[in-house]
């Protein structure tokens, strides 16, 4: 029977581990066999099946009416989807490059975000695609994009950092009743490092809750998406000098987990903040201020953050290189604030 | 034209047209900043779509030509009142208030941000009648500047590439200096959507176009476009007393009925005007939550957990409901 | 020879005090006159004056050429505006209100911001407009921008608060070889307690420079546009109880000026934070990162802030009261940091 | 055509032609993104544009077409592969690289973002030359997919509305299952700009059309909408060998002519593929500091000042130039 099944959604059946992209995937059709208010919107996602081929097949099995190539107007359908969100259905857009969703800032701060507040009820609708750096895309194919919606009350932003979490709550997020930003690293997508057999029943991640990636007592190290992998890599070379470090890895940015943050702040004293965005104006700021307002007499040291240069993507590899956090970068913060 | 049809177009017409006078005399404090004028062809066209009130019947967004096209769907003056007046007894009416009136069930919602957005909605809720395959059709009221914008062209693209039974209205006036009809006939050429434009022909014409309009885009035919000319205030006002004239000579209607159909609009809009003005104003705590569906209850500014480690705040400046 | 004059320019040459709306209106007219490369374009700023009259009369002087009434398309004038400045024009955006900057986020953040990186060189920009809740406007033309483009390297930001300041810094704005967001709050637009003689020369206020508006000894607060005149009053009434806050007004919010923050707190010790934007995702938190960065150990106490709460701007008056942050929410903060 | 045109046009020709065969010979991993088909009608159309190489002349954006209309804007062999294989002897190919190239003074504009933005951007420079009077001129190379944006018709519509002296072209092909020929025609009616159809009529004609197009756009009457008709690789050479044998016939030109023309075009080919294996990395202290124009330097993230009351660091890592 599966054999009937595009290859990138057979994994859990077929007890293999699976990649993030392929998590993602399990996670579409599984929703969409489930419920069929679910329905995809996006370029090129129908027959093509889109840039990344994460719904590969999928017209086959749910039609086009369910799996809708759009034209190149990322405002226009994600506006589109909140019309069909309000009459019940539960739409998933793709944006082919998370960039892209700056022409939808628009429809989906003013008109998206604020829809229950104005009386319009719930607006169910996920709006997914891939982010990040890495990978030689230039500064229109790189981009993390929290930072535009993380300011916007009524809009959820998750970002997953393995095929567990990202099928998990990917799951939640399209069962959610708000509009939710789905963030996918594309460095992630089909990352050897980070394959794994996902649990076989129905099962779903509930948003807003982070999770302690590494347990540790000297530092807590509060990051997300490919950086926990960083981090983690982190934490082990400062394991060497005997600094234990705590990993965070918040898996939902909003609304912001500031219990698990400040749980593991008392526990530690020390904060380092890592994100792939860049620097000015990233979540390490509000994470720095519930911090003060919460837990400021446990801090023994600063709040520190290892981020990306306040520029656009670089296109070349030496300058992306350059550009980007590295774990290096997180080592010497790291050192340096367990010796504060 | 149906018996009942006609009878709620000389309803709500009247109600219409009372309802824009008295929001013209309120002091300009009160006023909505919204605006309200009344043509009489946007309830027309609004009453020619099928409605129900169960959330099940065709979904209008009267924008900013409201109340029209809002009493075409069942909306009582009272309410109205409620929204463009921002008093508290409909949240929404107190948080958005003015045209962002929105009531899925009965079919409206509302808007009073970037032109051009609602088209985009609008079309959505249409595609999502035609994958039910439900005999329910969408309305969309746009003023003329909304071509303008490229939210516009993207809603009304998707809508014509999927085949959206969605219709879409631009009202008039043409901003200065804009090209007029030559550009929304390019327009609907190049999309490949039908075209109906009204000027002044009597209003039962505009009530047939529409209702065909609608049929053809149930049935899978494609989305309209309908065209507003602009008219003065006296030539809408003359429309309205010539559909009442043509309800005299047409039906069974005797002038005594027509009285009477006008006093109970009198009455219910007289109503709405001595009610609002009672009306309790919107509680802050209640009416500030619901920014999403699981959201706790608003937490102001100042009123933070104790950042102190013994969980004690600071001394509480005295009155002050402030930080604890 | 001033009676030719559109009256919203004339203060300044007749001796009286202007408000913020005449000297923003000054400071349009005076850069016009001196340099021809700069023009204006928006809706329905020609012939009707602008919605809130700030360049009445100046088509007449500047003709239509100079004096652009636009479509309703903020994207499509914007990124024309841009393409002016690439061949030597300086450009001058008004949007009607600045919530309406929105349909414009991608041309700014993507193309604008990115220009001189991308090597197409300087873009000689400014997108001014009407920003701030306190009118009754409701959700869509009350709203606070910055924090849609502070986390953009590339863009300056600028909220001026007094008339002076307006003048000074929009003009450096128009002569800035960089894209700048100029946000005018229409509170203070024709607020009778804000009007100011200016000076009669041709002055320029450099952009990123803080003003100290207070000084005090025992509290920083930091604020900027409205909420510096909201932070006096709560100074004055602070100053009853003996507590001598000192009140920062930012004036350009980007590039930040942490040095000047950086110095009072050093003096002080405490910090608030006063935005009249919504709290989560603020301004608030950059500020927090870069005084622990930078100054963690002269913290005598949480770095707290007082801001609008997490939501649309509301209609009606009793709503959008409750929302806006108060003179009142600022003295009881002071006075709890005061006493930590 | 004048002589020069053509003899420019044959030299840009053949290297368009080796260059886009030594990318599709490139290994994969430094085979640029960005599209780089060669459609010698965009050379023909970029070089019946007046230019300047002294930042007075025509602009022009290439889009996902480039190098045609770079090479015919005076763009090298080695500049092109410079800026697609993100070299950093260019600091803004480094940066952006590929089809972000820019040099204004050559009149080159680049973009690899959002479809529908440079055709906003090209009618604003298309204004300011109209403001100043100046026999200038913008073209802009967009895809056939930028009409499905609400950028594109918000460009467009601005450049209808200044009447700005600006050329758009839309190469195809269109997307799957998109209306096509109709929604361009009533595009250009509804915007009231003249509309220029290529399919494959000789490259003469092409050239003398758009001349003719760019003469009106300058004399203030408004821009023009040209769309290239899809054709095949083997069209699209055969159009190239047609305009060879023209040469050949209508001009003094011998087959001696064309093929020292042809040897000069291999030669720089050559030599710039040789040259770029050896061009330097970008330095990034230096690339990257460009964000604003008095930015000061980069400042990497773990480089902060210390945040210590007395100045000084903690123990700074052995090995690591971070903190200090
Ligand atoms: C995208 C967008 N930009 C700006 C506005 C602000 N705005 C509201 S009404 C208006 C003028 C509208 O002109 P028009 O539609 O011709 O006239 P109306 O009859 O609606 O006043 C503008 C610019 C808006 N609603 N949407
Ligand atoms: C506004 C926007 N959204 C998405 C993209 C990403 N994108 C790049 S090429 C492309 C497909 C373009 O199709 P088409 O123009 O028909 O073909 P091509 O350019 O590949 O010839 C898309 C969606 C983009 N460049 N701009
Ligand atoms: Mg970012
Ligand atoms: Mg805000």
């Amino acid at each position: 029977m599966s054999t009937d099944l595009p290859a990138q959604v057979t994994r859990t059946r077929e007890g293999r581990p699976a990649t993030v992209l392929e998590a993602i995937a399990e996670a579409l059709w599984e929703e969409m066999e489930r419920d069929e208010r679910v329905f995809l919107l996006g370029e090129d996602i129908g027959a093509y099946g889109g840039a990344f081929k994460v719904t590969r097949g999928f017209i086959d099995r749910f039609g086009p009416a369910r799996v809708i190539d759009t034209p190149i107007s990322e405002g226009g359908f994600t506006g589109a989807a909140a019309g069909a969100a309000h009459m019940g259905l539960r739409p998933v857009v793709e944006m082919q490059f998370m960039d892209f969703i700056s022409p939808a800032y628009d429809v989906l701060t003013n008109y998206i975000a604020t829809s229950l507040y104005r009386g319009a009820g719930p607006l169910p609708l996920v709006v997914r695609g891939p982010v990040g750096g890495g990978n030689r895309g230039g500064p229109f194919h790189s981009q993390n994009v929290e930072m535009a919606f993380f300011h916007t009350p009524g809009l959820k932003i998750v970002y997953p950092s393995t095929p567990r979490d990202a099928k998990g709550l990917l799951k939640s997020a399209i069962r959610d009743d708000n509009p939710v930003i789905f963030e996918e690293h594309k460095g992630l997508y089909r990352a050897p490092y980070c394959r794994e057999l996902l649990p076989r029943d129905d099962y779903a991640i509930p948003l807003g809750k982070a999770r302690t990636a590494l347990e540790g007592e000297d530092l807590t190290i509060v990051t997300y998406g490919l950086m926990v992998h960083r981090s983690l890599e982190a934490a082990a070379e400062l394991a060497k000098d005997r600094i234990r470090a705590e990993v965070i890895d918040l898996r939902t940015l909003l609304p912001l987990d500031e219990d698990a943050i400040v749980a593991s702040l008392q526990k530690t004293g020390k904060l380092l903040v890592v994100h792939e965005d860049t620097r000015t104006g990233g979540i390490a700021g509000e994470i720095a201020m519930r911090v003060n307002e919460r837990a400021f007499e446990w801090l023994d040291g600063p709040i520190l953050r290892v981020t990306a240069i306040d520029a656009p993507v670089p296109f070349s590899g030496e300058l992306e290189d350059y550009f980007l956090p590295s774990v290096a970068d997180v080592v010497t913060a790291g050192r340096y604030l367990f010796r504060y | 034209m149906s018996g009942d049809a006609v009878e709620d177009l000389l309803y709500q017409g009247f109600q219409g047209r009372l309802l824009e006078e008295s929001l013209r005399r309120m002091p300009p404090s009160r006023r909505p900043r919204a605006a309200t004028s009344i043509d009489v062809r946007a309830i027309v066209i609004a009453r020619a779509m099928r409605q129900t009130v169960d959330g099940r019947g065709d979904l209008c967004c009267p924008g900013p030509m409201s109340p029209g096209p809002a009493l075409a769907f069942g909306a009582t003056p009272l309410e109205f009142l409620r929204h463009v007046t921002r008093k508290g007894t409909s949240p929404a009416s107190a948080r958005a208030g003015g045209t962002s009136w929105t009531d899925l069930r009965r079919g409206l919602i509302g808007w009073d941000g970037a032109r051009g957005t609602m088209t985009q909605v609008l079309a959505g809720a249409a595609l999502a009648f035609a994958q039910r395959g439900q005999d329910r059709a969408a309305l969309v009221f746009e003023r003329r500047s909304a071509i303008e914008t490229g939210a516009w062209h993207e809603g009304m693209n998707f809508a014509a590439a999927q085949r959206a039974p969605v219709i879409v209205v631009l009202a008039p006036p043409p901003r200065r200096g804009r090209r007029d009809r030559a550009e929304i006939e390019g327009v609907a050429r190049g999309y490949g959507v039908g075209l109906l434009w009204f000027g002044g022909e009597p209003l039962i014409d505009v009530f047939e176009s529409v209702a065909g309009a609608r049929r053809r885009a149930v049935a899978g035919e494609g989305p309209s476009l309908i065209a507003l000319a602009p008219r003065t205030d006296v030539d809408l006002q003359a429309s309205l007393d010539a559909f009442t004239e043509w309800a005299l000579a047409e039906g069974d209607r005797t002038g005594g009925d027509l009285e009477s159909i006008e006093r109970a609009a009198a009455a219910g809009v007289d109503h709405a005007l001595g009610r609002i003005g009672k009306e309790p104003d919107p509680d802050p705590e209640e009416a500030l939550a619901a920014v999403r569906t699981d959201t706790p209850s608003i937490r102001p500014w100042t009123r933070m957990k104790s950042p102190r480690p013994d969980g004690l705040a600071g001394t509480a400046p005295s009155g002050a409901s402030g930080v604890h």
